[in-house]
């Protein structure tokens, strides 16, 4: 079949030219829905105190118009959105085909910018919330939010109420809008992924090219301590945890972070093993590279495919650990919204009160879907393979009639 | 052969070394102690305890002698396996009190992962031999359904739906076996159990099992991908052939690895299953050591997790080499 | 993929989905409706049955006569750690030895709360000096278990002699024991059923503390030496003399007793049932489904929501019986009288002001919380009802607030007083009830109104007891005290001696207070020690160390399989529960 | 006319891409008579491959989609026979062998049992039998002590050895025809002679049909009896080995047969065909050579008008300029022998 291989090779080059039209992938619909909930969700967390909070945008009173909801803000509030800014950046750059380009190039400056006025707004924001000494409901015209409710509102005539119109999602049991709980709780949910996730890969990275490159002594004592790590279940970190930091957001991060980090090195190690004895590596070294250079310029950029792919699964793993823990009393304050505890405290109530657990649960769901997917994506988007020939034509056997015989 | 096995069994000593030594240092290293655990007991019941008995409790409990000294005297003792006795206010020998909790934890999790292995590679192989076509991205979707449910939610909705009778009341709810059981034929007693581990290892394997799947299928469609699966059809073999014997004994090679990974793993998520089902294994035992911190179970629970975990490293490593020639064990 | 079977596929899950839910939803109901706002005490027990069969399993309201036999299974949390009647210190171990294997001498009669002779046949006599007692036992008490030939070893003086000697050894490790014993000195047999006791000064309280804390172990049975005593085979197959022995004890899922007909029991405690079986289940939300589908017979609430849609679900309403009772238990704020800000009465008064008590206990807690103003369970003797609780009044609280110098000085929106913000941390062990944890957060959201900095932190709770509450470090602590049922001494509590070492966590200190804490101890007229601890309630309600929350109530379905059903002061102790052929 | 075993008509085979369908194998048409080889040649990127896979429907596998064209065997057209009655011919009447012995063979299954399960399969035989037949088959194809090599695994074997394999393989159900994939390609030199004259012999002894698909002409010109020259997914020259080496009828053919280094020849420049081959997208309209074709310049020079432009318009069909000897070119009479006048 090298024909097959030669018009691959003649495609790919026409591809790298022109760039392909459309991307053929048997799961493109999904993938595609994939990144639009990746981005409603990032969206909503990032701008939670705008969406759902209690204080509206704008309100007229007798000719002197303020802005309640802005005096709101917290420090948190400013990160956020600086990290929405990235986020966007990085979405622009990967998703659209054509690197240059006179309107990406605008956009990249526009968003820069943005990025730096919401890092000086970070420093002036308190960190914590001023007491809200307006009331609430003030006579005069007002813009509410979409979702008028603030995360710990306790509507008093609405406990444990079902779906409704003024409740898009309905309370739990202590009468707390169930949507603006679920929009603040994903930053934290979000929060606690991502810090477990960049805990468990630049501790796997590290372990595993070291391991890996090495060989040797290193790779025999570094490989010892893995297997301690490893076999040290989750359980017993929360002998540390559990008395001496519990409740606080390091110790869950720790906790999730210190146990998934064993999978990502021994893929790495075993990414970087593989990658070490290739004829380019041979070449650098070849060409007088110190290794420390031949592993970070060379080995290790191959390895970062396999890696990203595990990080997509462990932080989706970290999501469904923080309800987890929770469970065994071990997680975030009991004040604290986040998906996981939502859907533990709403758990006694499942028979009559389902859609405490339901909503959080299809929202973790369709997170870690779209997790899932995008690193799906990206393993195909980084395994060359099968990148041009579209894997449509991947070698799949001709069922004929639906039976395998 | 015998060579590899010593030289496995030479690595496993520094490691269960270290694994007891950092459960010693964390144990320690946290405030609170057995008998702090024990006076916030009495406080609870309202019964208070003068400064002096509290002072000839304590060095009943022997907790002051220096902390490499009480190491040293664990590790004498454990290399006779006699670990002591439970701190947590039962006394129990620790050596009986694991004794029971292994066997039941053992059986479950021996269950679990058969129940992991002999659903995921089916599934896997569909997965990857449909890869792209409607149905199989349903199923796929399904079981990202599955994997994202945590495990208590997932153990609440089934007991809401098979056990309470508001919907059905087929399965047992607690416990391993019912407990007025006279009478039993050896069967009943096996399909008592059968009955009662239905929930509990469908709880327990259900995260793992939607891991291995894709681990599987990842295999499988790089395994369809290799020339010689082009062979075995060029040859006329049937295309179950093709798939269950070419394709399926190169693609099951990475998901036999992660086998090692399963039985901490297991230990884990089992310590929520059996507190959910009433089951007194391996998984509550240490939660409540942890709790009660008690010192020589934790101790022992250590140790024993992590020759359970190094006998995973060996299997799977086996295992691999059995089922690929490549692999030479040096 | 055709976009048509797309469409099916998709409308077909759709389907499912919204179908499950409406299965679900057609069992929820509509949400409590409040209580009345409480004024006098609340009855103890309130019982209901919404259905005649439910009905005729109430107390007094069935015509036939009790039957003996049948099991009844209820569930509990976990093992009792070990039932050594010596070395057992944990609540559940207590239960199961004090009520059925080893009855103490005087026992607590549950629905009046006195004291009776149980063990011992009558009250002791007391010298002069109240310094000696005489007891008797009574006779006929037979161990469960003999010599190992067989002859019956009635329990006796020797006994009794032995398990003194064995207390007041050094070696032994069961300070739980030792410490509220250490008052009685010595121990004299007089014959084989009576013995004298001597103290070395008066207590009110002796002959409360040793009829109901001297405890008696075989001693024709013990084998394990003093100091390796809870070793001993019979802290796992114990042999009592009770009205209940151990059948089998499965660790980890269930303790199965049966009755002892040879025990002499009193009249008012018949116990009808012939086996009892306590099943360990470490989930609280498994009561319920274990209830519905009749492996338990007692199911205990933990969640008040979930008992109040339980008790309006139809098949539960045939099946079951549903009580709410007190059980001795105050919840409480402590604020540290050290502390700069919570040194001065009017802050702790304000504090009390704006946590919203009577929202809690109605709309978290569903009406079944009493609010208390004193550190008395509500139905307590000692509650002084004259003393109200204060309302829920932010107002008034920003103004004593004001009173004691706290204003917005720095125009930051928080308040302080020279310089320094008012802003602190409230301790709170880990899992604290969800219905008390919203109560903290409606008392966060109302100081945040009013300009205070409150921030809540998590703790295991005897690293809390430990480390910040002996100690003092700390600006605010969510605790709770369960009183004793006959007659609770606060001494440990309020006195200013016990600051250090004791349970005087909030450093309150009033000379007055510790005068009537003091008498209290030596008082015997029972009159009295109640006018007493009301004067003590109004000291405690003036000087405002603590915010007393509520006195949480506990909630039992009972299945109408079982008959004369009656929940005494003490909780299901099922005296006289009988279940028909 | 010998019996035709084998018959390709009119042939096509597209692929899916990124970039659009790209038409691999555009109208192919060409016999094969008992015991003769017939050599498929052409540059790599030309279809040959893709055509020997679709004979046996293997492409579909590789996601291609045979859209016209029929393969006549034994009286049936296999590109429509059921699934079932084509796994029986496969590996039974016709076997192929490919390129890479190096990944051809499962590496976790002992060569032997490879071998012997298609005997299993087909011939229906037991466990031993097949293994006895195996160990002389393995004889046959000249693998040194077969009975213990048969229960090696393929890394224990050297890729001629293991080709060696993969022929045994092929010939375990004495097939009709062998399609081999440039059998010889990975393999060195004196290994590449081995393999071929084992062919050879085989060939003869069974009197069996084989379709050789390589680019080295020197492979060709040694054991081709007949030559096909593909180009861009077309057949552009048909003939006897000796015909077309001697008088090549297309320019393409020219320019193959030209480039090729000899011996005793002068030293120089070598001559090699101008341009590259054309992006598989948009193939060049008409002739699909005639970018590149120096007849089409030459005659454009010669002033003769209007005979050029037919190249790039319409696209020639085989025409028999050569009793049993057709090309695909408008001006095939005006192409010089290939010996006297090298191209430019």
């Amino acid at each position: 079949m090298t024909d097959l291989k030669e018009i691959t090779a003649a495609l790919e080059e026409r591809a790298a030219v022109q760039g392909p039209r459309r991307i053929l992938h048997p799961r493109r619909r999904l993938h595609q829905a994939a990144l639009w909930i990746a981005d409603t969700v990032i969206l909503a967390s990032a701008a939670a105190t705008l969406i759902a909070s209690s204080a509206p945008w704008v309100r007229i009173d007798q000719g002197s118009v303020e802005f309640p909801n802005f005096r709101t803000w917290i420090r948190a509030d400013a990160a956020w959105l600086a990290a929405l800014w990235v986020y966007l950046l990085v979405r622009i750059l990967l998703g659209s085909r054509n690197r240059r380009g006179w309107m990406k190039r605008i956009l990249i400056r526009g968003l820069a910018g943005l990025f730096l006025l919401f890092l000086v707004l970070t420093h002036l924001l308190p960190d914590r919330r001023p007491p809200e000494r307006v009331s609430v409901f003030a006579e005069g015209f007002s813009i509410q939010a979409p979702i008028p409710f603030d995360p710990d509102h306790t509507d008093p005539e609405a406990f444990r109420a079902p779906p409704s119109r003024r409740h898009l999602l309905g309370t739990d049991t202590q009468g707390r809008d169930l949507l603006s709980r679920l929009i603040h709780g994903g930053r934290v949910s979000l929060l606690v992924a991502f810090c477990s996730t960049l805990i468990a890969v630049s501790l796997g990275l590290l372990f595993g090219a070291v391991c890996g490159f090495f060989g040797g002594l290193v790779d025999l004592l570094l490989m010892r301590v893995l297997e301690i790590f490893l076999c040290f279940p989750q359980l017993f970190l929360l002998i540390l945890v559990f008395a001496y930091l519990p409740g606080s957001l390091l110790a869950v991060v720790a906790m999730i972070g210190l146990v998934a980090w064993t999978s990502i090195a021994r893929l790495v190690r075993a990414e970087v093993l593989r990658i070490k004895n290739h004829d380019f590596v041979l070449a650098a070294r070849a060409l007088g590279c110190p290794s420390f250079m031949v592993l970070i310029r060379h080995v290790l950029p191959l390895s970062v495919g396999p890696t990203l792919v595990a990080a997509s699964f462990c932080f989706a793993g970290a999501m469904i650990s923080e309800a987890s823990l929770s469970f065994l009393g071990l997680g975030l304050p009991q004040g604290t919204p986040t998906w996981g505890r939502i859907l533990f405290d709403g758990k006694g109530a499942l028979d009559y009160a389902p859609w405490i657990s339901l909503f959080p649960g299809l929202l973790l769901f369709l997170a870690i879907a779209s997790i899932h997917f995008v690193g799906e994506r990206l393993r195909d988007a980084l395994d060359p393979r099968a990148r041009v020939i579209a894997p449509e034509i991947m070698p799949s056997v001709s069922i004929s009639k639906g039976r395998i015989r | 052969m015998r060579t590899y096995l010593l030289k496995r069994l030479l690595f496993c000593v520094p490691t269960l070394l270290g694994i007891t030594l950092v459960t010693f240092a964390l144990s320690r290293m946290v405030p609170g102690g057995p008998l702090s655990q024990r006076l916030a007991l009495l406080h609870e019941e309202g019964i208070e305890v003068g400064d002096e008995e509290i002072a000839r409790y304590r060095d009943l409990l022997a907790l002051d002698r220096p902390l490499l000294h009480q190491y040293g005297t664990w590790l004498r003792q454990s290399t006779t396996l006699d670990f002591g006795r439970s701190q947590s206010g039962d006394n129990l020998p620790v050596r009986t009190k694991i004794g029971e909790a292994l066997a039941v934890s053992l059986g479950l999790q021996l269950v679990s992962i058969l129940f992991i292995y002999v659903l995921s590679i089916p599934v896997g192989c569909y997965g990857a031999v449909c890869y792209g076509r409607w149905h199989e991205r349903w199923v796929t979707l399904g079981l990202l359904l599955l994997y994202s449910i945590p495990v208590f939610v997932l153990a609440y909705l089934l007991i809401v739906l098979l056990c309470t009778g508001q919907v059905l009341s087929i399965l047992p709810l607690h416990g391993l076996r019912t407990i007025d059981r006279q009478g039993f034929t050896w069967l009943d007693h096996a399909a008592d159990i059968a009955r009662h581990l239905v929930l509990p290892v469908i709880c327990l394997s259900a995260a793992g099992f939607t891991a291995m799947t894709r681990y599987m299928r990842a295999g499988m469609v790089e395994a369809l991908a290799l020339d010689f699966v082009r062979t075995a059809r060029a040859k006329g073999l049937r295309e179950r052939t093709v798939i269950f014997k070419h394709a399926l004994a190169h693609g099951i090679v990475p998901v036999l690895a992660l086998l090692a990974g399963l039985f901490p793993y297991l230990l884990s998520g089992s310590v929520i299953v059996e507190n959910i089902f009433g089951i007194p294994g391996m998984g509550r035992l240490a939660f409540d050591s942890v709790q009660s911190r008690d010192y020589p179970t934790l101790m022992a629970l250590s140790l024993i997790i992590g020759i359970a975990t190094m006998a995973g490293f060996l299997v799977s490593d086996l295992l691999q080499a059995a089922f690929d020639p490549r692999v030479r064990l040096r | 993929m055709q976009s048509s079977t797309a469409v099916r596929w998709a409308v077909l899950l759709a389907g499912v989905i919204l179908a499950s839910l409406g299965v679900l939803f057609a069992t929820s109901i509509d949400q409590a409706e409040g209580e009345a706002q409480r004024t006098e005490p609340p009855p103890f027990l309130k019982s209901h049955a919404f259905t005649d069969l439910a009905r005729k399993s109430l107390k007094g309201s069935s015509s036939e006569p009790p039957v003996r036999g049948g099991t009844l299974t209820t569930s509990w949390f976990t093992d009792p750690q070990t039932l050594n009647n010596i070395t057992r210190y944990d609540s559940y171990a207590n239960r199961v030895c004090r009520y059925f294997l080893f009855p103490p001498l005087l026992d607590i009669d549950g629905s009046t709360l006195e004291l009776r002779p149980e063990l011992a046949a009558s009250f002791p006599e007391l010298s002069g000096d109240h310094r000696t007692q005489t007891w008797t036992l009574k006779k006929g008490v037979c161990w469960h278990r003999g010599l190992a030939d067989g002859t019956v070893v009635e329990v006796t003086t020797r006994d009794v002699q032995f398990c003194f000697d064995l207390i007041k050894n050094e070696k032994l490790a069961a300070p739980h024991l030792q410490s509220p014993l250490a008052k009685f000195k010595s121990l004299e047999v007089v014959d084989a059923y009576t013995f004298r006791i001597k103290l070395d000064e008066p207590y009110a309280r002796a002959v409360y503390d040793f009829g109901w804390e001297f405890r008696l172990m075989p001693a024709h049975l013990v084998t394990a030496p003093p100091e390796r005593f809870d070793e001993d085979p019979l802290s796992r197959e114990p042999v009592g003399y009770g009205p209940f022995r151990v059948e089998k004890w499965d660790r980890g899922s269930h303790l199965t007793l049966v009755r002892n007909l040879s025990y002499p029991s009193p009249a008012h405690k018949p116990y009808y049932v012939e086996r009892l079986r306590l099943l360990f289940v470490r989930d609280l939300d498994q009561t319920l489904p274990l209830f519905r589908r009749g492996e338990i017979d007692i199911a205990v609430m933990n969640d008040p929501t979930r008992y109040e849609v339980a008790r309006k679900e139809d098949d539960l309403r045939e099946r079951a019986t549903f009580h709410e009772y007190y059980l001795p238990r105050w919840l409480y704020i402590g604020w540290n009288n050290d502390h700069w800000a919570f040194r001065d009465p009017r802050v702790r008064r304000a504090m009390t002001f704006f946590f919203p008590r009577e929202m809690m206990a109605s709309r978290f807690y569903e009406g079944h919380a009493a609010v208390l103003s004193g550190p008395f369970a509500i139905n307590a003797k000692g509650y002084n009802h004259a003393v109200k609780p204060l309302p829920f009044d932010p107002g008034a609280g920003e103004a004593l607030l004001r009173e004691a110098g706290f204003a917005d000085h720095d125009g930051d929106g928080w308040l302080d007083r020279d310089g320094k913000k008012l802003e602190f941390v409230v301790l709170e062990p880990i899992n604290n009830p969800a219905a008390l944890e919203s109560g903290f957060e409606m008392f966060q959201k109302e100081l945040s109104k009013a300009g205070v900095a409150m921030t809540t932190e998590q703790m295991a709770f005897d690293v809390l007891l430990e480390s910040r509450a002996k100690t003092h470090q700390f600006a605010a602590i969510s605790l709770g005290w369960s009183p004793d049922p006959v007659d609770d001494d606060l001494f440990v509590v309020f006195h200013s001696s016990m600051c250090e070492g004791g349970n005087n966590f909030v450093n309150y200190r009033n000379p007055e207070c510790d005068a009537l804490l003091e008498r209290a101890r030596v008082e015997h007229d029972p009159q009295e020690r109640i006018r007493i601890s009301h004067r003590l309630h109004e000291i405690i309600d003036a000087d405002h160390p603590m915010t007393f929350l509520i006195n949480p109530e506990s909630l039992v379905l009972v299945s109408t399989r079982i008959r004369d059903v009656n929940i005494t002061q003490l909780g299901s102790l099922m005296y006289d529960w009988w279940i028909p052929k | 006319m010998t019996d035709v075993v084998l018959k390709v008509k009119d042939l096509a085979v597209s692929f899916m891409s990124e970039l659009g369908l790209v038409r691999a194998v555009d109208g192919v048409d060409f016999e094969l008579r008992r015991g003769e080889t017939l050599a498929l040649v052409g540059e790599s990127g030309c279809g040959k491959s893709v055509t020997a896979h679709s004979i046996l429907r293997l492409v579909e596998h590789a996601g291609g989609r045979i859209e016209r064209g029929s393969v006549w065997f034994n009286g049936a057209d296999l590109l429509k026979m059921p699934a079932e009655a084509l796994r029986r011919v496969r590996g039974n009447r016709i076997a192929m062998i490919f390129q890479e012995p190096m990944t051809a063979l499962n590496p976790v299954f002992t060569v032997g049992e490879q071998v012997a399960e298609v005997i299993r399969e087909h011939l229906g035989r037991k466990r031993k039998e097949a293994r006895a037949q195996a160990i002389d088959l393995f004889a046959r194809v000249g693998i040194p002590d077969p009975s213990q090599r048969v229960d090696h695994y393929p890394h224990q074997l050297s890729g001629g050895m293991k080709q060696r394999v993969m022929i045994a393989m092929a010939l375990a159900c004495s097939p009709l025809v062998l399609i081999a994939d440039e059998p010889t390609t990975a393999l060195d030199v004196t290994v590449q002679a081995q393999i071929l004259d084992l062919i050879a012999s085989l060939q003869r002894e069974q009197g069996m049909a084989v379709l050789l698909i390589t680019h080295d002409l020197g492979v060709v010109a040694e054991v081709g009896d007949r030559v096909s020259v593909m180009y861009c997914g077309r057949m552009v020259e048909h003939g006897t080995a000796h015909e077309v080496f001697s008088e090549p009828l297309h320019p393409y053919t020219h320019g193959l047969i030209s480039s090729i280094p000899s011996l005793t020849a002068p030293r120089g420049q070598l001559r090699a065909i101008p341009g590259g081959v054309p992006d598989p997208l948009d193939f060049p309209s008409g002739c699909r050579f005639h970018p590149r074709c120096f007849l089409k310049t030459r005659l454009e020079t010669a002033a003769e008008s209007g005979g050029s432009r037919i190249c790039s318009e319409v696209s020639p069909s085989l025409r028999e300029w050569r009793p049993s000897h057709p090309a695909a070119c408008h001006f095939a009479e005006h192409m010089p022998p290939a010996a006297k006048e090298p191209a430019p």
